[in-house]
């Protein structure tokens, strides 16, 4: 399957801008304003990207601690998003969640939350409803590798293939879960997709850091899901860039080596992916500039609006307790 | 209203099968839904009438199953979720907890969660420590869950449609011991409000307030109470969250003493949100003292479980030090009012 | 490997107690003085005889609710058993727990209980710290295919496979969980053997209705895994004669096929046990009424004394709360 | 013994590496317990110290890792078992409070528990309603637990050491604000004992009890009542369970009113248990009232959360309507003692 050039420079809009806003909040974060803890995905782009661009805005999204991507790339709201960093009224969840609960029904990003591993059933619970209801919509779920320690996955996934559901179970693996290494978590001979398919649902491994890859192979995937009724895991090796959570990179830590690191920065998938584009010349130097201000508008005016947006008046604490 | 006598499993069977009717989103779901004992009864008939695409047996997996009801009811089904044991949903609180409890406030209002999910507690027969705890203060405690726990077959069947038609997610406690027992019950669609208690009986010398199953023992604890010219009111809670604090208060402002009967542990339990309301709330002396599961896990032996829970000759015992009166062989001479470790004829082991 | 003549004798032995035990149990429950819940095992002899005759007093147990043949095979002390059911205080847990909660420290029986899927991690748990303290004592954890749909089976699995555990993790499949078969509960594609491997752990499946296959094979499998010091997993298809939980068979409720219990019916490891070394003239009908005479003895014996013996007093309900 | 100044997660870091020095047996497990942060320093040069045969990483596998550490304690290992946050501790209450807690019970005293499980609580920095409750009553109601909930770096340490030495299971209770406080601490190996409350200031006035964080608040609310005249005794609870009854009925007898402030929910709370104690067990009338989180989830943006937390402030205007004086700008006046959303200048966020 060949990419039409249009769509390559769709792809390489949303993985700039995505780039674009963390580095953003990254900087911004340091004046203290947005004081609920960030988790960014900076170095993640492509798996948002290239799985989104394929999605309808009727399928649905569940995320967890690591959500902008998700979010945005599934079309969330960015002045909501910002806001609701900052703790304003104006935020997709009225200030009430923070980072780590976006929401954009309209968009269908469904739920976030930060417990490791928990909207995964919720998720698949969605897709059960939907197939009791005779509703086609896909559910995609995304989560990292460390939830697939957690036994609710292995709950989750012998449900949907029991009940022949139809979701995309989308693990984002970036080897670490916090400071972390898959050594102590993992037995060295572990496989996931095998474990998926003996647990009777098909799945893939691809390379998360190339966007063509996930658009093309997430492209035959959904389809797939959609046609079959049936669910798929699809994994995809990543890794990123800055710290666990905050704005800072901590390679300084140690906890992951600098051979790795570099490995992985080489492996930038925006990066990557602009140099093909420009020795393809799909685009030039002019285009991109012409993105990143664009990109920097949308940005300016997202921080000023947060910025000047309302907290949540004290009486607000009180509402949507119930329902 | 016509009215007729069915037992407290048969009014949850028809409160359900009655809202299922009425609503074709309604389904329910948990281990053995389906199976030939129809949990207690209470899910008779319904897979027959509803047939398998609402009524689902799941593999053993708790902690999801309750992320799947959630997940469900944002797509536009209501399901009543049930466990045969309070116990297996230890393994479920954080979907509980942090998931369904909050849902409706993280999103500031965008969605809600209207889940039933219907916790089997109690004795049986001999279960032992963990399988016949109460635990109910533990979901009392979480701002966004509502807690109901009717004690009567009307108030079984009134609250679980009141459940059904909520738009919050509901824990429903059943007493195991209570499934057996019969009472008045209309054959219409109704509901009893959640969050109201009921008095079952006027009184003006002490107020008693217990929840579930404990309402059976403290109307027999007035019956041993008679015959000490003590006459108690009687508040049966029907809801735990929120709580009814106005009818307790009224109460024990007219009465000025209380015991608080609660269905599970003292310490840290209902019965101390009951104290303090009191407490709080009353602007003079109120004697007032609590009563439950003695303060240990529950053992297995008849002969050991029979001393843990209250029953209506303890109760009456400690109203009776309440009024500084100490008879002797209270329980030989109202043993009929000890039910040793099942509660009726009807009641069979092994579960 | 062809087994000893002696061991055979013994094997049959073992596996006629156990029937005979159950069988006793279920006709004098009725009697109501074993006032809890017992979850009876005819039909799955096979697996507790066969395992139990490789493990030394030393290797430790764990279990679920249907215990008793785990806990008898491993040398569990019959009259303590069987006060435990009628609730007295020469009962193996003072009365306080019931069948649900066997335990003899001396014959290695560390513990059952009645959520499924609990011990599991238990087990694991005590093989870490054998691990920890350079023991090389194998635990050996019994569980129903039904705890392998709990999310606490993988996590457990997982960690086994990082550290190198000495553990036998052993599912008895006999279809059911209470009255629910597989359909509900497992992808139709599920394979737990494949699981495991996939996760990182050796696995076999089994006949587990054959004693004979039993013994030899975990037999194999217990010497690697004390020569490798890496954990194994151990699948058993059986079938239970008699209902869930309680003395009395079930069949007219008509959750399982008569076809079904007809074909298990057949392969009743007890029964065919006994035909092959009868046909093998290793035993003769004298021999086995004499077992059976002897075991009746016993039976008696354990019976009138936890009939006779003591209900603990009331003050012991206040006892060994707290350590 | 000699003291010095260290802050309550150096305390904590102290106890157990002095636990683990003199005791092979003790290990330390939990996410990140090696990880460059060491737990907001609590673990800090242990794996160092001790190796990686003490000091274990976990899989996000918090149900099983309970469970791990119920098995590893009953071959002869002490583990010290520590979540960052209560909310991961949901995953495993079948482990808590099916196992753990009635392990020796059920057995009859075959085998007993000794496990420590560190639950960090609070408030953090904007942390929203799944990384910011306490539910340290879910865990007091049981019966088989030992709660400990220290607000001091002195009763950090000493109560560290009595917890590890403990034969029991024994939740311990941290509060994420306290970490960066400071106060002497014996160098010696000491223990404080379980089960016993302190008098941190005595008075005639009112009893003011709290555990954990909130102690500090009522330390500053006293400051704030001597303008006005008042003087509480303060009880630090640090207990919850057993919980000592004694002290806090002595107080209140003394001074004849009462405010429990609550470090999490009020309803059906650590504060309503006190209520009860001093109810059932004081024959005259006292005033008392309760104090705690909101009865809310909790929110992140911290104008919002300012408003669910007592502080110094809100503590005092409670204890001044007791005394009927309802004094105005009470915010303006003593800002000084309104935390804002951090405890003070050390504490940075994310976390
Ligand atoms: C149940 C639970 N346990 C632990 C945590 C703490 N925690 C927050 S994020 C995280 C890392 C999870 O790793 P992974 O799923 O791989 O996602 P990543 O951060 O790599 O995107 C952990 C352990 C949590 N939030 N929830
Ligand atoms: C966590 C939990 N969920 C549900 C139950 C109810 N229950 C008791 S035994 C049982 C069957 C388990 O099946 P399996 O593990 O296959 O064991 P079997 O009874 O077949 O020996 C179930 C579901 C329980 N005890 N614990
Ligand atoms: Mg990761
Ligand atoms: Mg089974």
């Amino acid at each position: 399957m060949k990419v039409k050039k249009k769509i390559l420079l769709e792809l390489y809009f949303d993985m700039l801008r995505m780039r674009s806003v963390e580095t953003r909040i990254a900087q911004e974060y340091s004046k203290q304003e947005m004081r609920c803890p960030v988790h960014l995905s900076v170095g993640q782009e492509a798996i948002a990207c290239g799985i989104s661009k394929n999605l309808q805005k009727k399928d649905k999204v569940f995320s967890a601690h690591r959500s902008h991507y998700h979010y945005l790339a599934k079309g969330g709201n960015l002045n909501s998003m910002i806001a609701e960093l900052f703790g304003k009224e104006s935020g997709c969840a009225g200030g009430k969640g923070g980072s780590m609960h976006l929401i954009d029904l309209k968009a269908g990003l469904f739920a976030a939350v930060p417990i490791v591993g928990s909207t995964i059933p919720i998720g698949v619970g969605l897709a059960w409803a939907n197939k009791i209801n005779n509703k086609k919509d896909l559910v995609v779920i995304y989560f990292g590798e460390g939830s697939t320690e957690e036994g609710v996955f292995y709950e989750s996934i012998n449900f949907a293939g029991i009940h022949d559901l139809n979701i995309l179970f989308v693990c984002e693996n970036n080897l670490y879960s916090v400071y972390s290494g898959l050594g102590n978590r993992q037995a060295k001979k572990r496989n996931l997709v095998s474990i998926s398919k003996s647990m009777g649902i098909s799945a893939t491994k691809l390379n998360g850091n190339n966007i063509e890859t996930v658009f093309i192979e997430s492209n035959k995937i959904i389809n797939n899901i959609k046609t079959t009724n049936k669910p798929h895991l699809l994994e995809l090796s990543t890794y990123r860039h800055l710290e666990h959570c905050g704005p800072f990179n901590d390679d300084k830590l140690n906890y992951r080596e600098q051979k790795e690191i570099n490995y992985w920065l080489k492996k930038c998938p925006l990066k990557n992916f602009e140099k093909l584009l420009l020795n393809k010349k799909i685009i030039n130097d002019q285009t991109i500039n012409k993105y990143i201000k664009k990109i920097d508008n949308e940005l300016n005016q997202a921080f000023n609006k947060a910025r000047s947006d309302k907290f949540p008046n004290k009486n607000k604490l009180f509402t949507n307790v119930y329902a | 209203m016509h009215k007729r006598k069915l037992n407290f499993s048969e009014a949850i069977n028809e409160g359900i099968d009655q809202a299922m009717g009425k609503d074709k989103s309604v389904i329910v779901m948990g281990l053995g839904v389906d199976d030939p004992k129809r949990i207690f009864g209470t899910t008779r008939n319904l897979i027959e009438k509803y047939g398998k695409n609402r009524v689902f047996d799941l593999p053993t997996s708790e902690n999801a199953f309750t992320g799947f009801a959630i997940g469900a009811s944002l797509g536009n089904i209501k399901p009543i979720l049930v466990h045969q044991r309070v116990e297996f949903a230890l393994l479920t609180m954080d979907q509980i907890i942090n998931q369904a409890a909050k849902w409706f406030y993280m999103n500031d209002g965008l969605m809600n969660v209207p889940i039933v999910i219907r916790l089997i507690v109690g004795r049986g027969w001999g279960q032992g420590p963990q399988h016949s705890q109460n635990l109910s203060s533990l979901f009392a405690h979480i701002p966004g869950l509502k807690v109901v726990s009717p004690s009567s077959p009307n108030d079984a069947k009134g609250l679980m449609i009141a459940s059904i038609l909520d738009k919050n997610p509901i824990i429903f406690f059943e007493n195991r011991w209570l499934h057996t027992t019969y009472g008045d019950v209309p054959k219409d669609f109704f509901r009893e409000t959640i969050g109201k208690s009921k008095i079952i009986s006027r009184g003006t010398d002490i107020t008693l307030v217990a929840d579930s199953y404990m309402t059976i023992e403290i109307i027999n604890a007035k019956k041993i109470l008679k015959d000490f010219n003590i006459n108690p009111e009687i508040i049966d809670l029907r809801t735990l969250r929120p709580i009814d604090e106005k009818t307790i208060i009224k109460s024990v402002n007219k009465t000025g003493k209380l015991l608080a009967v609660d269905s599970g542990w003292v310490k840290f339990g209902i019965s101390a949100e009951i104290l303090s309301i009191v407490n709080e709330n009353i602007n003079k002396n109120i004697i007032s003292k609590r009563i439950g599961i003695k303060d240990t896990p529950i053992p297995s032996t008849r002969s050991l479980a029979n001393h843990s829970y209250p029953n209506a000759v303890t109760i009456a015992s400690e109203v009776l030090k309440l009024f500084d009166i100490k008879p002797k062989n209270m329980f030989n001479k109202y043993s009929k009012f000890v039910p040793g470790d099942i509660p009726n004829e009807n009641f069979r082991g092994p579960f």
